[in-house]
């Protein structure tokens, strides 16, 4: 039997297979379809301070192998969540990570000292890099001071894993890797979507009400390999990957360029079982090739 | 919440109703799930280098003794239209069951139901499955025209048919809601409708100054059909909702019309 | 009959349908297929002052609606050019524009000034945005002091239409948009492909001899598109819109977001014919929806 | 540069050769131009979703009666695989004719053709070309085992067959450059080769030490395949070369071999 686990500080995974934030709900869908027990985690939908209306419909275009998506971090807020949400999930048998959150600093502070409080989270996702909210958001996370500024603030409130989510909308992705590192962060992931468009030709109008929207699906994994593989090669914490992943090859593609772990974000529209055939799909993989564990794949892509 | 599956239906029958209608007739492997009248489908279209995401379809018919579930597939672009071209004996990636029915009405309820466009096929579904005699259920769709229209005559034993065609060539001329039944819309106990985003909200209009029940079905793009991605909400009195969760069945008074 | 004339500075385009650099070599292979007349323009080649053999094989990885190379600029430099093909295309009955490349500053210079001496070269489009370089290229594209540089430098030596090419890695293009306008670009091309990566999980090596190389094709669409429509709304300067375009409707999505002129790259590719068709679809799509001049498309996208 | 097209072939017939080989005759609707063996055509593989460029594929045959073309399609992976399940009337869109050809041999000489893996179709295309009377021409093909190798008897009228499986199941045992053909390898005057990179190279190798006269042909991965996207290129002599307008074929000389 081959060695599935992985270790992102001090949370242990049963396999590097977690679920993007924002493409699983918080959990309760998939569980309609199977035992989200097998996950290696759960990233749960992006929550902020306060009730969130999100944007106007439409929302959403679909693109060349891709998606845009412009819910704008839709959600009822932390306390509801805290409430009614959590009493439900808690014991699903897998690491539900909180994907925080806000407008401001403060926001942030807040969303995750209540988090703070939740025995069955242990960890959170701060999120630097949504693209789809006025403020706050991505414009935390494409400027090293901000970016520092948030992690910091965070740090000092939360002793459990503090993952910081990074925006690939920057000109040097490992600057800003570097300097949440050296605020605290104990894992980065990466990357929440590209800021795109799509246009309707026939009518002159933009398909998404916001104009803009966030791209993700099998469309940018170049890129985001790109830049898995530069943070990795830039900081010493570990690095989570996403980006277009939709198969087990994929997914292991990005632990050769530096993943200790991986989302699985946009594939789960297409099929909300892609998460476990991945899984297995690593584990024939290893197999196949004679790897004991899993962590052997991480960064040792051959040059 | 209940049970969802991803499975791979074969193709059984692929029949072109008219020039842009087709059946496709679908057999499980196994046993299906309960599925009622306005529930969905979420269709993989194979083979295509365009198209990224499913498709949603509501399901026309269920044969749980065959283990067969059908669609009607109106073509309306690049994805509908691969799906056409399914030939017996391909396999069509579901999944399924999806969404919210139509409420069952009551046994004495005199009700109608309207279908246009793509929203033909939950209508007849549930004339079938309404329960109720012939004379209390009025069938009324909508079309451009006569051509545009398929054949639904053997439904004339759930309910009485009535057409409209925006050119006068298949029974009376106009839009569905300047069908003279209108006229009389206080008769019906219930109206159920599924159509075009404009049909809805025409027919809403009336049934809410009227103060008539009524239970539209909405068509909102989708990205997941499962309630996971937020993309298709309607905006509504509890604030946005999925319709591929809370919907596609809302009754009027929820949304925001 | 509709009019698909488009102006680019002092340039007088046929229609706005222009091949995009390094996509349709010098023009003479396209020869093969039709009369390479029929377009709006044709972006040569990247040419530099020496010759460059560009990278090892493999330069190529076809990735999701897209393809990631690696070339690297192999060209004979720009005396062979002006020597042995110039000679040959200089006849062809559309606007030809050399795309400069350099790894100093001087370099553009002196690739610049002897393009300036040839008369059947109208423009030339400053290349500042090469991923697959080691020095230059894109490092010019990616800061506003460097790109002001260059930009400024070589405006001093030419006095034709002056093209810069921007690079889509970066965290705001309008910035370095607004930049070059400032040191007297005629006009901005973009975008250039994006840096993106491409692993054989199978053999654990990269797809490409150089790791890292440009993402082009549908894949980018959307991100291209929306910097277009960015960049169209921060300069006054035409811009020329490029990234994915694969039929007419695509072309027409970029006029609609801001582009006067688009070009077509990787699609050529796919099929040579693609410019062509495109030319005659925005010609349909004109008369179908009675749009007399192509350039009322120009920025009109409804909001 | 010589005149290129695009053109839409209609599929005349598509037979399995073996497991993994399939012989595809097009169709075209006009009159073919000349095409000499060794080069190649570029065919969109329409209807699947990963795959996005060309794939290359040399001629095997022309009837320029008929109009037909014929390519032998080895499985490799998505993009062969799914052109091998073109059925009768499909059409498959073609960027063609490409590359440079194989030398034609002088009235006497004695030549070798070796062909490996994929790379039969241009030696056999050669075969049938080359004006050559049968005593003067040996043609060697290589594979893994029986199963691989194609059934290409008929050629026994253009040359000598020789065969080498790596198991010893057909022919000789071990790769092309074992066989004992090898042993007097100046008995020929030219070898032509076609296959995969360490046959060529092993190939060109013993053709060099021994100062015979060798062109094998390359298949470097591929964007364009018309001289434009400079993917394909091979270092050579001149500097590196586009193997699909300078190439596919080239003599050993003129390589870094
Ligand atoms: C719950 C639900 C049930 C449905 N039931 C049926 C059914 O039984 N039979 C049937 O034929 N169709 C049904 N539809 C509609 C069907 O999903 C669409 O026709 C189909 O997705 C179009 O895909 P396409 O690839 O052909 O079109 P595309 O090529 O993707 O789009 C063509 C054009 O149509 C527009 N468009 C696409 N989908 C929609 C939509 N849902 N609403 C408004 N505009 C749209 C696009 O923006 C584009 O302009 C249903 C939709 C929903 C949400
Ligand atoms: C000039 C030329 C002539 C050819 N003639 C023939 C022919 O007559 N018959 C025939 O069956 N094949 C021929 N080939 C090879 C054929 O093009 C490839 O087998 C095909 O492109 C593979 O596509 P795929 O989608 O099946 O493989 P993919 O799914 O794209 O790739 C599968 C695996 O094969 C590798 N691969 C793909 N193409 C090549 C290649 N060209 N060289 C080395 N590795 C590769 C990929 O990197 C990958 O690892 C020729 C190639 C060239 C360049
Ligand atoms: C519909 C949708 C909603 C998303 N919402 C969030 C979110 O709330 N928080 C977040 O950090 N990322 C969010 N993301 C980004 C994903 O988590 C992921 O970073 C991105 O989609 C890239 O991965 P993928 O290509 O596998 O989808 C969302 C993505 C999609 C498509
Ligand atoms: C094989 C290849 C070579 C390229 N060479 C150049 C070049 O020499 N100079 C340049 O400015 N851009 C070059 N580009 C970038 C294209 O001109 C274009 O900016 C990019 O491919 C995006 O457009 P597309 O998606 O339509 O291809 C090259 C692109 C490709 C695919
Ligand atoms: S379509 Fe994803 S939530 Fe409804
Ligand atoms: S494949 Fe494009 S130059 Fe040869």
């Amino acid at each position: 039997m081959v060695n599935l686990k992985v270790k992102i500080d001090d949370l242990d995974l049963k396999n590097p297979v977690m679920t993007a934030s924002g493409t699983s709900g918080f959990a309760e869908e998939l569980t309609d379809f199977y035992d989200v027990g097998q996950l290696g985690g759960l990233l749960l939908k992006g929550t902020t301070l306060k009730n969130r209306d999100g944007n106007a419909y439409p929302r959403m275009a679909e693109t060349a192998s891709g998606m845009l998506n412009a819910v704008g971090l839709q959600n009822k807020g932390i306390d509801y969540f805290i409430e009614n949400i959590y009493p439900r999930i808690k014991d699903y048998n897998t690491p539900l990570i909180v994907n925080v959150n806000g407008s401001t600093v403060e926001e942030y502070i807040a969303v995750t000292e209540k988090v703070n409080e939740l025995d069955k989270i242990p960890a959170i996702e701060l999120n630097i890099s949504c693209p789809n909210v006025k403020e706050g958001g991505m414009s935390f996370g494409i400027s090293c001071p901000s970016a520092e500024a948030v992690t910091r603030e965070v740090r000092r409130v939360y002793d459990k894993t503090l993952i910081v989510k990074l925006s690939p909308n920057v000109t040097d992705i490992t600057e800003i890797a570097k300097a949440v590192e050296g605020q605290g962060a104990d894992s980065v992931s990466l990357v929440n979507t590209f800021l795109g468009m799509a246009i309707d030709s026939e009518k002159r109008i933009p398909l998404l009400s916001t104009v803009t929207g966030g791209l993700s699906g099998p469309a940018i994994k170049p890129i985001a390999l790109r830049m898995v593989w530069q943070v990795y090669n830039a900081v010493k914490i570990p690095v989570i990957g996403m980006g277009g992943i939709m198969n087990a090859a994929d997914a292991i593609e990005f632990m050769l360029a530096g993943a200790t772990a991986v989302q699985v974000g946009t594939a789960i529209f297409k099929d909300p079982f892609i998460p476990v055939q991945i899984i297995k799909g690593i584990e024939e993989y290893l197999e196949r090739h004679k790897i004991l564990s899993v962590s052997e794949l991480v960064g040792c892509l051959q040059m | 919440m209940s049970k969802k599956f991803v499975e791979e239906f074969k193709v059984v029958e692929n029949i072109a109703l008219n020039s842009s209608n087709f059946l496709i007739k679908l057999l499980s492997k196994k046993a299906l799930p309960q599925i009622a009248p306005g529930q969905f489908v979420n269709v993989e279209v194979k083979n295509s280098k365009e198209i990224f995401l499913r498709r949603p379809f509501s399901v026309f018919e269920v044969d749980y003794t065959q283990n067969t579930m059908s669609l009607i597939v109106k073509i309306l672009g690049r994805g509908s239209k691969k799906l056409t071209e399914a030939e017996d004996g391909d396999t069509i990636n579901i999944v399924y069951p999806l969404g919210k029915s139509f409420s069952y009405p009551e046994k004495e309820d005199k009700v109608l139901l309207i279908g246009g466009g793509s929203g033909v096929a939950p209508m007849l579904f549930l004339a079938k499955e309404s329960g109720l005699v012939k004379e209390n259920v009025d069938i009324l769709l909508g079309a451009r025209s006569k051509e545009d229209h398929i054949d639904v005559s053997d439904y004339a034993k759930y309910g009485n048919l009535h057409y409209t065609t925006e050119d006068g060539s298949l029974g009376e001329k106009g839009f569905v809601t300047h069908h003279s039944i209108f006229e009389q819309i206080n008769n019906y106990n219930k109206i159920y409708a599924c159509g075009p985003d404009a049909m809805m909200k025409a027919v809403a209009k009336i049934a809410k100054k009227e103060g008539v029940f009524c239970e539209v079905s909405l068509e909102n793009l989708m990205a997941c059909g499962f309630g996971v991605c937020l993309c298709c909400i309607e905006p509504t009195q509890k604030g946005n909702l999925c319709i591929c969760t809370e919907g596609p069945v809302f009754n009027i008074k929820e949304l925001k019309w």
